[in-house]
C-alpha cells in the first residue's frame, strides 16, 4: 500500500476519500486553496497544505503546485476525486513521470476518451453502439433525404461545431425535412460561423443510464451494474439510484449494457473505476455517449446496492492488488436513491446560495448515508461549486428507498442559507418519477407543470406564532410587513420570474 | 402582546398572552380568509427550536432568519410589533431611483455599462458570478445608470445595492 | 393498517418507531412524562400527550393512563418499544380487552416466557435444551457425588434461592467437591435463609447468542439469524453483532439454533418479533437461557445484515399481514457492528453523565446507521436510562465493519456532558475482540487488565494551546491549575477507584 | 501571552504570540519531561472550534468545558492567566472541613446518618440514584457529620456540596 496519499479536492468528495485512507491506516494529507482554511476536509486528514489562492485555476487546477506539494510532504500517489484534475491526462501523466501514482486510470486511457468525437470512433471499433447516423456534414437537401431515409424518422438535425443546442432540430418526418435543415443551417452559420449539419436519428425520451465498470493492473475487468440518472436539470443529474428501473424491467439488459461498458473500456485499457454513459431509447436500445474516466459523484448508490466500497477499491486497485471480486461474484439487493443536496434556492429559480451554515442537523435512521462536506458554522464559499452532501437510502424495495429518502429531505434541517432539499421533498413524491416513467426530459417537464402544493394551514399558523413569539424576544424585522409581504418563499418555484442565469 | 405579521406573502394580525404554561391567541388574517384562535403550547427547546402542542399535534419550528422552518416546512414569516412600526415605513421601496441589488453573494465578472450611461428596461448592467453559474443583473426601468463604488473582479454580498437608475 | 397507532415509550426507540409510522404514511401518537416535554421523540410524532410526573412509575409505566390516552386520540394500537411495558402481559392483556392492538406477541406468550423457570420447563419439552443439572436441591454429599459424576465436571453449585452470585461455587472436580458445598450451603443459608443448592454443568467462557425470530398470525414463524451479544459489562450487552463470528465457523450452528428458538416460539403460541436468547459453550453446545418478547435493542444489526425493516414487520404481522419474507428468503450479507452510547463517563467508573448536550455531530459516511434520542441543546434528563444512541456499521467483512465502526466512534463529537465513545474507540481495537475470542466474562477481564494508551503527545500540546488560546477569549479557570492537576480525564479508568455503584 | 496550564494533571507553562496569521509558542512542562517550541497556524472555525496546522500536521480542537477534544481524544485541559492566580488558591482544598460534593446530578434516594452522627472514614453517608444507578457517597475521614439543607427524594446537581465532615 501506499505510504502517504495526497487529496487533491475538497468538499465532500475529499473527505470520502480522506476517512476511507483514515480507515485503511493510510497516512493523508489534504490540499487547501485561501478560500477553504476553514473547510472541513482539512481536518479529516493528518496533514494539510495551502496551495494557493481561492479561484481553481490558481489552487484546485494548480498542477505544478499540487505535484510538488505531494513531492515535499512525501506522498506516492495522488487521489483526484471528481472534477478538478481528475480527467486530465496531462496531470495523470505529469504524475507518472514524477514517479507518483494517479489513483485513477492511465493517462492514455483519459486521452482516449477524453476526446469525444474519437471515444465514439473507438467503442464502434469496439463493437458499442452509438446512436446511428452520418459523421460527416450533409451536403444538400437530396443528400439529407436519402440519409434520412436510410436512418429512418424522427431524426435530428445538428451542428457539425455545436453544442448548447445551437443548430439543433427535430424533425419528425420528411415534410418537414427541407424547412428544417435551412434553419438549423443558418442558425449554425450565426452561432459558429460553420453552416455545417449532419444527421443523428432522435432519441425520442431517452434515458440515462451508465454502466459503473472496474479494472485492475492485472486485465480484470467487471462492471458493477448501472445507475438510472435521468434526472436531470441544466444537463446536470440531481437524483440518482441503482439498479435503474427501466433495465429491471428488461431481463438481460443488464448483462449486454454491461459486456458493451466492459469492451469500451477494454478498447482503451483501461484501469480502475470508470463509468461508461449509455442513452436509452423506449424499446431498450443503447447507445453510447462517453466514458467517465473517474469516481462519479453518484458512486453511493453502487455501493449500497452491490455492498462494495469503490475508494477502497481504487486505493487497491493503484497500488496493484486484483479486484476484490469476480465478475460472478458481484450481487445486487434491493434499491437506493441518492440527491444532491446543493446550497441553492429553489424558491427563487434555484439561485445559488453560499453562506454561513448556521444549523446543520442531518437525518438519522435504518438505509439511510450522508457523504457530507459542510458543518454548522460553515460558511459556504462562493467560489465553488453549490454540492453540499449528498443524501442517500437504500431499501429493499425501490418503494421503500424512495419513501425513506423523501423522508429523510424532509427531515434534514440546515439553516442559514438556502438549500434545494424542499424541491428533493415534492419531487420525491412525484407520481412518474415513483412510477419510474422518466427521461432526461422529464425534470424540465415536471417544473415546467407542476403546482406548488398548498401551505398547510396548521403549519401556516405555527410559523406565525413562532415568529411572534420569538420576536417578543429579539426584536429583529428589517423589514416592514408590506415589504416582508411582498416576499414568499418555499413552493413557488415556477412563478419565481424568468430564468436569469447563464450556463 | 400584539404582532403585525407576514407568512409568506400573507399578512395578518396576532395577538396573544401566556396563560400558565400556555399560549393564548388569536391570529386574523388579512385576507379576510378567516381567522383562528386558540390555545398552544410553546416551548423554546433550545435557542431558535420551538416545541408547539396545539390541541394534541406536535409540531416543531425553528427560527431560520427571517423564516421559520415547521415540520421541514420552510415559511417566510416575519413579526413586527405595531408600535415599532408606521405607515411611513412602507414608502421606502416604492419612490426614488430604482436600485440594483445582488441576489447572491458572489464576485463581479462583467460591467456591461459604463456609469452615466443611458438603459433600456430589462438592458443587462453588470453580471455576478457565484458557485460557477452567472446571474445577469438587469435595469428594472430605463434611465441613467449610476455604478456604486463597484469595480469587475470584485465581491459583492447578498442585497448589496450595486447601481441606481435615474 | 391502523388508524393511528401510540408509541408507549421515549428516547431512540421511540423515534425509531414513530419514524416508520411515518413513512408507511400511518398517524402516530407519542406520550411524554414531565421531564420529557423537550425531547426530541414528541418532535418525531403527529401528535404528543402528556401521560405523568418524571417518576417511570407515574408515566411510561402508568398502564391506565397510557390506554386512556390511546382512547382518547383514537389510536387502535400500541407500540411498547422494549423496556417499560413491554413486557408486561398484564398490560398486554389489558390493550386486548379495550380493543386495542398489542403490537408484540399476545399476552399468554409473553406470560408462559415471563417466568424464567417455566420458560425453561416449557423449553425442554419442546426438545430445546437447556444447561443440564438437576432442579431439585441436592440432598447431601453422596447425592451431590453422584450427580456431578453424572453431569461431569467442572460443576457449579447454585443456590436454589439465589441470584446475584450468592451462594454460587465452581467446582473443577470431585476432590473441591464437599468444600464447596458446605461454603455455598452457608453463604446461601446466610443470604436467602434456605441452604438448598442445586448442581449445574459449568459452562466454561460462556457465549451470549440470541436469535431473532418473527412469526405472523397466519402460524408462519421465521429466524433472522443469531447476533452475538457476549461482551457485556454488568451483565448489560455493551457491543452487538450479526452474524456471530463463532456461528459463522460453525456450519451449520444458525441452522440448528434457528431450528431451537423456532420450537421454543411456537412451544408458547409466538406471534411477531421475539429473540430466544441462548449459552453457547466452547465446543458449540448451545443451552436456552430465556426469550424475550419484545424487539430487541441490537434489532439494527439483524437489519442491516439481512436487509429487512423489523419495526415495519411489527407494524404489519400486527395488523394481520402475513411474514414479508419465507425462511429460504432471509439472507445475510456482510457484517454489523453496533455499540451503544450512554451518558456515562468511562473516566470516572462509567458514573452516570445526565445534563446539556452542547455539541452533536453525528459521523457519516458508508455502512453508518444512527439510531438517535437525541440533539445538541437537549438536556439528558437523570429519571431515566443513559442510552443516547446506537451507532452502528456495516461492512462487506467483520473486519470492515469494525474499522467503519471504531473510526465512528473516535468521530463522533457529543459534548456537554461524558459518554462512553472513548470506552468503545478503545475496545473496537482490541486484538481479542477483533479475532472474535470473546465470551461473557471477556469484558470485565479486558477492565481489568488493559492499560491506557499512552496520551499522544503532539495531541497533548495542542489540547494545551487550545486551552491557552480559548482562555485569551473568555477566562474560565473555575479551578487553579494545582486543583485542575488532581484531576484527569479519558484514559485512566482502571484507576478510577473502586467501584461505588450499586446495581 | 503567558498561561498556566494543566492537561489531563500534568502542569505546565506556555508563552505564545501571534506572528502574523500565526502562533510561536514556547511550551515547558514542570515535570521536566521537556519542552516543545514552534509555529502554528490557528484559527477559531467557529465558536470553540479550532483547526491548527503545526509543521504540516492538522488538527481539530473543540473545547468542552474545561476540557479539550482533540482529534476525538478528549483531554481535561485548563489554562489561567498567571496575573488572575495566587499560590493562595491553591489551599482552598487542603484545610477546613471535608466535604461530600455529589459526583453527578440526581436524586437522593436515602441519607444514611443524620445530621450531628458521628462516623468512620469510608461510611456511607447519602446515596444519590441517576439513571437506574445508585452511587453511595462516603465519608472520606472521620469526624462529626453536618448535613447541608438537603431531603431524601431532593434533586442535586454536579458537584453540589451535600455535606461536610468537620
Amino acid at each position: 500500500m501506499f505510504r502517504k496519499v495526497l487529496v487533491a479536492n475538497r468538499g465532500e468528495i475529499a473527505i470520502r476519500i480522506l476517512d476511507a485512507l483514515r480507515r485503511l491506516g493510510i497516512p493523508s494529507a489534504a490540499v487547501f486553496s485561501d478560500a477553504d482554511r476553514a473547510a472541513p476536509h482539512l481536518r479529516h486528514a493528518d496533514e494539510a497544505y495551502r496551495i494557493g489562492p481561492a479561484p481553481s485555476a490558481q489552487s484546485y487546477l494548480n498542477m505544478e503546485r499540487i505535484l510538488d506539494t505531494a513531492r515535499r510532504c512525501g506522498a506516492d500517489a495522488i487521489h483526484p476525486g471528481y472534477g478538478f484534475l481528475s480527467e486530465n491526462a496531462s496531470f495523470a501523466a505529469a504524475c507518472e513521470q514524477a514517479g507518483i501514482t494517479f489513483i485513477g486510470p492511465p493517462a492514455s486511457a483519459i486521452r482516449a476518451m477524453g476526446l469525444k468525437t474519437e471515444a465514439r470512433v473507438l467503442a464502434q471499433a469496439a463493437g458499442v453502439p452509438t446512436v446511428p447516423g452520418t459523421t460527416q456534414p450533409v451536403s444538400g437537401i437530396g443528400a439529407a433525404r436519402r440519409e434520412a431515409a436510410s436512418l429512418g424518422y424522427p431524426v435530428m438535425l445538428k451542428a457539425a461545431a455545436g453544442g448548447g443546442g445551437k443548430g439543433m432540430r427535430a424533425v419528425a418526418g420528411e415534410a418537414e425535412l427541407e424547412a428544417a435543415l435551412r434553419d438549423a443551417s443558418s442558425e449554425a452559420e450565426s452561432s459558429f460561423r460553420d453552416a455545417s449539419v449532419y444527421l443523428e436519428k432522435l432519441v425520442a425520451k431517452p434515458r440515462h443510464i451508465e454502466m459503473q465498470i472496474f479494472g485492475d493492473a492485472l486485465g480484470n475487468l467487471i462492471h458493477l451494474g448501472e445507475r438510472e440518472c435521468s434526472l436531470q436539470r441544466r444537463h446536470q443529474k440531481v437524483v440518482e439510484e441503482c439498479p435503474s428501473p427501466f433495465v429491471e424491467r428488461h431481463p438481460g439488459l443488464r448483462e449486454r449494457m454491461g459486456a458493451a461498458a466492459i469492451a469500451a473500456a477494454r478498447a482503451c485499457g483501461y484501469v480502475n473505476a470508470g463509468t461508461v454513459e449509455f442513452l436509452v431509447d423506449e424499446q431498450a436500445n443503447f447507445y453510447f455517449l462517453e466514458m467517465n474516466t473517474r469516481l462519479q459523484v453518484e458512486h453511493p448508490v453502487t455501493e449500497m446496492v452491490t455492498g462494495t466500497d469503490l475508494v477502497e477499491w481504487q486505493l487497491r486497485v493503484a497500488a496493484g492488488q486484483p479486484l476484490p471480486l469476480r465478475q460472478d461474484e458481484v450481487s445486487w439487493r434491493g434499491w437506493a436513491v441518492e440527491c444532491r443536496v446543493y446550497a441553492e434556492d429553489p424558491g427563487r429559480n434555484f439561485l445559488p446560495s453560499p453562506g454561513r451554515i448556521e444549523r446543520c442537523e442531518p437525518p438519522a435512521g435504518p438505509g439511510l448515508r450522508l457523504d457530507s462536506g459542510v458543518e454548522a458554522g460553515y460558511t459556504v464559499p462562493f467560489e465553488y461549486d453549490p454540492m453540499l452532501a449528498k443524501l442517500a437510502a437504500w431499501g429493499s424495495t425501490r418503494e421503500q428507498s424512495i419513501t425513506r429518502l423523501r423522508d429523510a429531505a424532509g427531515r434534514f434541517v440546515l439553516t442559514g442559507i438556502r438549500t434545494n432539499l424542499p424541491f428533493f421533498s415534492e419531487l420525491l413524491a412525484d407520481a412518474g418519477f415513483v412510477a419510474g416513467q422518466i427521461h432526461t426530459g422529464y425534470l424540465a417537464e415536471w417544473l415546467a407543470r407542476r403546482t406548488p402544493p398548498a401551505a398547510c394551514a396548521e403549519q401556516e399558523t405555527v410559523a406565525a406564532l413562532v415568529a411572534a413569539l420569538a420576536s417578543a424576544a429579539a426584536p429583529s424585522a428589517a423589514l416592514s410587513p408590506l415589504e416582508a409581504q411582498a416576499r414568499s418563499r418555499g413552493s413557488n418555484w415556477r412563478s419565481a420570474g424568468r430564468d436569469s442565469l447563464l450556463k | 402582546m400584539k404582532r403585525i405579521i407576514a407568512v409568506n406573502g400573507r399578512a395578518g394580525r396576532i395577538e396573544m398572552g401566556r396563560q400558565g404554561g400556555e399560549v393564548r391567541f388569536s391570529l386574523t388574517w388579512e385576507d379576510a380568509a378567516g381567522s383562528v384562535a386558540g390555545l398552544c403550547e410553546a416551548v423554546e427547546i433550545s435557542p431558535g427550536r420551538w416545541s408547539l402542542l396545539w390541541e394534541g399535534r406536535s409540531f416543531e419550528a425553528i427560527v431560520d432568519g427571517d423564516a421559520v422552518l415547521v415540520n421541514g416546512t420552510s415559511f417566510f414569516a416575519v413579526a413586527r410589533d405595531p408600535r415599532d412600526w408606521s405607515p411611513a415605513d412602507n414608502h421606502a421601496t416604492g419612490s426614488g431611483p430604482a436600485q440594483i441589488a445582488s441576489a447572491m453573494p458572489g464576485k463581479i465578472v462583467r460591467l456591461l455599462v459604463a456609469d452615466g450611461d443611458p438603459v433600456e428596461a430589462g438592458q443587462g448592467i453588470l453580471t455576478v458570478e457565484a458557485m460557477k453559474m452567472q446571474n445577469e443583473m438587469q435595469a428594472p426601468r430605463a434611465g441613467t445608470v449610476r455604478l456604486r463604488a463597484i469595480t469587475s473582479g470584485g465581491t459583492v454580498a447578498a442585497g448589496e445595492v450595486l447601481a441606481t437608475i435615474e
